[in-house]
């Protein structure tokens, strides 16, 4: 809150607070993550997701864009550029989507945030071509999305809340889903049984973004935090 | 973790150090980007090969560069396709104005960031890619990500290599590269996992008498578990998903039994007498041979057998000189 | 244990059908006396070059007969010296008239039953023998059985067989393959035991976060046991003791890296990395590198160091071609 | 006993039962005497003596010669062809000299028994060069030649037990030796502490021997069996 301007509004700085959180989680849950790709994938979810974060997290701290579009190109392309794998062109694509959508302004809006997210998860389909069900980091994001997007007009804190919800029960629901796409895909029926990677960072995607909103933004009538 | 490292998160850049050192004045290695060239790229007027992966594999892909096969690789971290960025350096260092030919491993992540690269690419030759997908272990289909790149790998950048040094275009070049590939099946055991250095435990477990059946290059796990049985029995669970994929009889074959990193010669050697055995019962005539590590998964105990049905170009391709650290002949 | 083998006992047998079959037209095998041997020998005129010795250490030695190295090796049993039948199979299968070399490594196995077999030999060509001694982990001394033959013998075999293929006489063959030994000088270690397939069990055991340094290459414990530091250490105590042996600064040397069987090439490069970094420190110049599966332990992770302190001479017949399965450039 | 004409003497039927013996020993020892070699050596002694005498056993059956050189040769020739390593030639040099020393005779006296066997490990210390205390089965053979020297007056069979009692002895005095011959030189202070296969073999020779003249021979007056 503080000199915050607007209530309603999320400013650079609390969408910086997303990515950091998000960093400081997927670093916590490094060697989980990697283990559940050890399970199904090849072992090494955890660490490319760590090593691209924390390439973000310094990269802002050495310099930090004004606008949403600048932020997100940098981390976009930061994680583009030092993750590998399938997960950095498509967390890559997801944020650079996202800055695209937000545009070269200094602060979002609920809706605005709505339209980037939509964006980003657009992105993210449109470079793996999974669909809902094909067990991967979409079936975090879509619901996410969509969860948000209904929950908008109770303002980004509250609609972050609800998206972060839905990500982890459309992460849990990827546990008995047999993969279609990614490395988890060779397993075929063997890949059942198990939590997607992929979906679980995502979770903590929309965990963070909720986490950087959650007290940040006044309360709503509906009297949640 | 037994290992030959420093810090386990540094293996790629030290080993490339270790490659610079050991190929002085063959090959060139670009540390900021991990990307390994030939030492006298871009060579004039030929097609630019370029290559990479996860690392992990060795001697694929690096191990692969020189005259003859490719102008350049780039090292991802173990098992992590390369980024973009790499293979724009890599495509730099090599680009000699006559087309550059991209040879990607069927893996989500390794098309994903080869395609990236193509986006992002200003300027420069034209780039075409083929993508290998011979990996018999894994059922293919529309809706998924379809076969993964295996051995076939080096047989289509040996061959391709030959092509691009005796001056064929860029669309010729990628041509006998598919055709290689339309032509290759792999199938792969594991009698044992890897371990990823920066993870520092085994990907899986397999008990003692166990096998991973149509293992990954990875360490993903393969297509079912079996009891290890009789090199015997092993050499039918490589052959026969393979000749059953694809017709070999009636046309020169190229055999390669690759050794996972962490099998002994002797047990290659044992093996590929097995499947000489059943190739010669099932009809199959074998005109060129590999037996050795050229396609591996770090310290995974196993191997991978890889048919190619060939032709006399091809074979021709085959024999051409090629002069890199994992497969050199005539030069 | 886990190995792809059919009865563990015939472990040799098999893997020597495999050998031929891989190697059709190139090498003959006679399976009665385990011998393999280049497919067209006798050669006219050449001094044949006969090694063999204990098998386990593939390629050595069948994975260097062929053009440019070996005539014939005899393959014992694993980790057991030949007998002297087998000695005297190898030498009739390859004698030309010209005189027989015999490269044995110095085991009191090896050495007694190359000599038993020169004392049967009837008829035939005259015998030299030279014997590799270069392990520098052993200390050497007149009252006991001296050095053990490790990597050097593969840079012995590769000159002195450069020299018979130019058709030197059997005492100038001779003097270059001792030439080639008395500056050679060798040092391995292990992180991990073999198997012996007839045996199921480790030789011996190591902790997790044990070395054993000066390893030999049949799983005999080293010259002590340290605790497995970061390669940059391992790489220490591989280059001191070698150059604290021997001086190698003012001449070209030959380093050969070879791994022991059961490590990945990417560690086996970064050793070599920092190899380099000492040696460089140390004045000493490397102009030839061979990094790779040369003379293994069965599985044994680990790796050995070799550097020859070689002249011009050397140098070349270390560059002439050589066609072995193991080894091959220039054809 | 049975049809024999000379208690005091040796048949080559008793000289076929002792190489029997000894490989019915070495196999039962084979384990034993490869973990032997496995702690100071490379884990093969048991496998190559085991396969050595089975082929001599094999060839005996097929066909056994009727004259003491003969049968010696026969056995010296085939260890020689078949064990490889170090004890191939050393065993194999042993029977090729007992044979020739004992010459085409179809029996041994005591003497003769001595001056064969003296023949024998005159060989090995030809072969090898070991001397006493180097760790080889020299410290078993030589105290076993010598004790059935000392004894030879009592006959062959208690001969034989004094030379088997003294190869036990010799072999159990390798235990806190330092090797200077043979792979187990290699590990200089680190191979003492352990037993030497050869010399644990050659006692198995020795044993077989005692065990095969045990009871064939009349009594002697010191009333052991
Ligand atoms: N085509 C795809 N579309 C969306 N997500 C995908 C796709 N392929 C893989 N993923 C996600 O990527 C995750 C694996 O990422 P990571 O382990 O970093 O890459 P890699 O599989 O190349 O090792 C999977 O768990 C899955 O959620
Ligand atoms: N020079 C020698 N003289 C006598 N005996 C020896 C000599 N060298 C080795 N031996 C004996 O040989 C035994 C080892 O035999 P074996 O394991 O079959 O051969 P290798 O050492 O070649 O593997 C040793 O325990 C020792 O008793
Ligand atoms: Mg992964
Ligand atoms: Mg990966
Ligand atoms: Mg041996
Ligand atoms: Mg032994």
């Amino acid at each position: 809150m503080g000199s915050r301007a607007d209530p309603g509004t999320v400013e650079v700085a609390q969408l910086v607070a997303w990515l950091e959180t998000f960093g400081r989680l997927v670093h916590e849950e490094r060697d989980h993550l990697t283990a559940l790709d050890a399970a199904i994938g090849d072992a090494d979810h955890g660490l490319n997701l760590d090593r691209g974060m924390r390439a973000v997290v310094e990269r802002l701290h050495a310099d930090r864009p004004a606008t949403v579009d600048a932020l997100f190109k940098t981390v976009g392309m930061t994680l583009v550029s030092t993750v590998g794998g399938a997960s950095g062109p498509l967390y890559g694509t997801f944020f650079l989507r996202f800055g695209t959508a937000a545009g070269p302004v200094d602060e979002l809006d609920a809706a605005g945030l709505a339209t980037a997210l939509r964006a980003g998860v657009g992105g993210v389909v449109a470079r793996g071509k999974a669909e809902p069900g094909d067990k991967t980091m979409v079936d975090a994001l879509e619901p996410a999305v969509t969860a948000y997007e209904r929950a908008v007009g109770s303002g980004p804190e509250h609609a972050a809340a609800a998206a972060s919800e839905a990500a982890e029960a459309g992460r849990d629901a990827t546990i008995p889903m047999v993969a279609r796409k990614g490395r988890a895909s060779y397993l075929a029926e063997r890949s059942a049984g198990h939590l997607d990677p992929g979906a679980t960072s995502s979770a903590l995607l929309l965990r963070a973004l909720a986490d950087a909103l959650a007290g940040t933004l006044p309360e709503t009538t509906d009297g949640r935090a | 973790m037994k290992k030959l490292v420093n810090d386990p998160q540094h293996v790629v850049t030290d080993a490339l150090v270790g490659v610079e050192a050991a190929y002085l004045g063959r090959l060139a290695v670009d540390h900021e980007h991990r990307v390994v060239y030939r030492a006298d790229a871009p060579v004039a007027g030929k097609v630019a090969l370029v290559s990479g992966g996860g690392s992990g594999h060795e001697p694929l892909h690096g191990g692969f560069v020189g005259p003859g096969m490719l102008d350049a690789a780039c090292a991802g971290e173990v098992f992590t396709s390369p980024t973009p960025d790499q293979v724009l350096a890599a495509d730099q260092h090599v680009d000699a104005g006559a087309g550059i030919l991209h040879i990607v491993k069927n893996y989500t992540g390794d098309v994903m960031n080869f395609d990236m690269a193509v986006e992002l690419a200003e300027g420069g030759s034209p780039i075409a890619t083929v993508v290998t997908n011979d990996d018999v272990a894994v059922e293919d289909s529309l809706y998924t990500a379809g076969r993964r790149g295996i051995g076939v790998t080096v047989v289509v950048e040996k061959i391709a290599g030959a092509a691009a040094e005796g001056r064929r275009d860029l669309s010729a070049v990628a041509d006998v590269a598919r055709r290689v590939n339309d032509n290759g099946r792999s199938m792969g055991v594991a009698l044992t996992s890897c371990t990823v250095p920066a993870v520092g435990r085994p990907t899986f477990d397999l008990a003692e008498d166990e096998l991973e059946i149509g293992v990954g290059i990875h360490g993903e796990p393969g297509r079912s578990r079996g009891r290890l049985g009789t090199a015997s029995e092993v050499a039918e669970q490589l052959v026969v998903p393979i000749t059953d994929d694809l017709d070999f009889t009636g046309a020169p074959v190229i055999a390669m039994l690759s050794g996972l990193g962490g099998t002994p010669l002797i047990e290659l050697y044992l093996m590929y007498g097995e499947i000489a055995r059943i190739l010669g019962r099932r009809n199959v005539t074998v005109a060129r041979t590999l037996v050795g590590n050229y396609i591996t998964s770090l310290e995974m105990a196993g191997c991978s057998l890889t048919l190619v049905r060939a032709d006399d170009e091809l074979l021709d391709l085959w024999d051409a000189p090629v002069d890199t650290p994992g497969l050199r002949w005539g030069a």
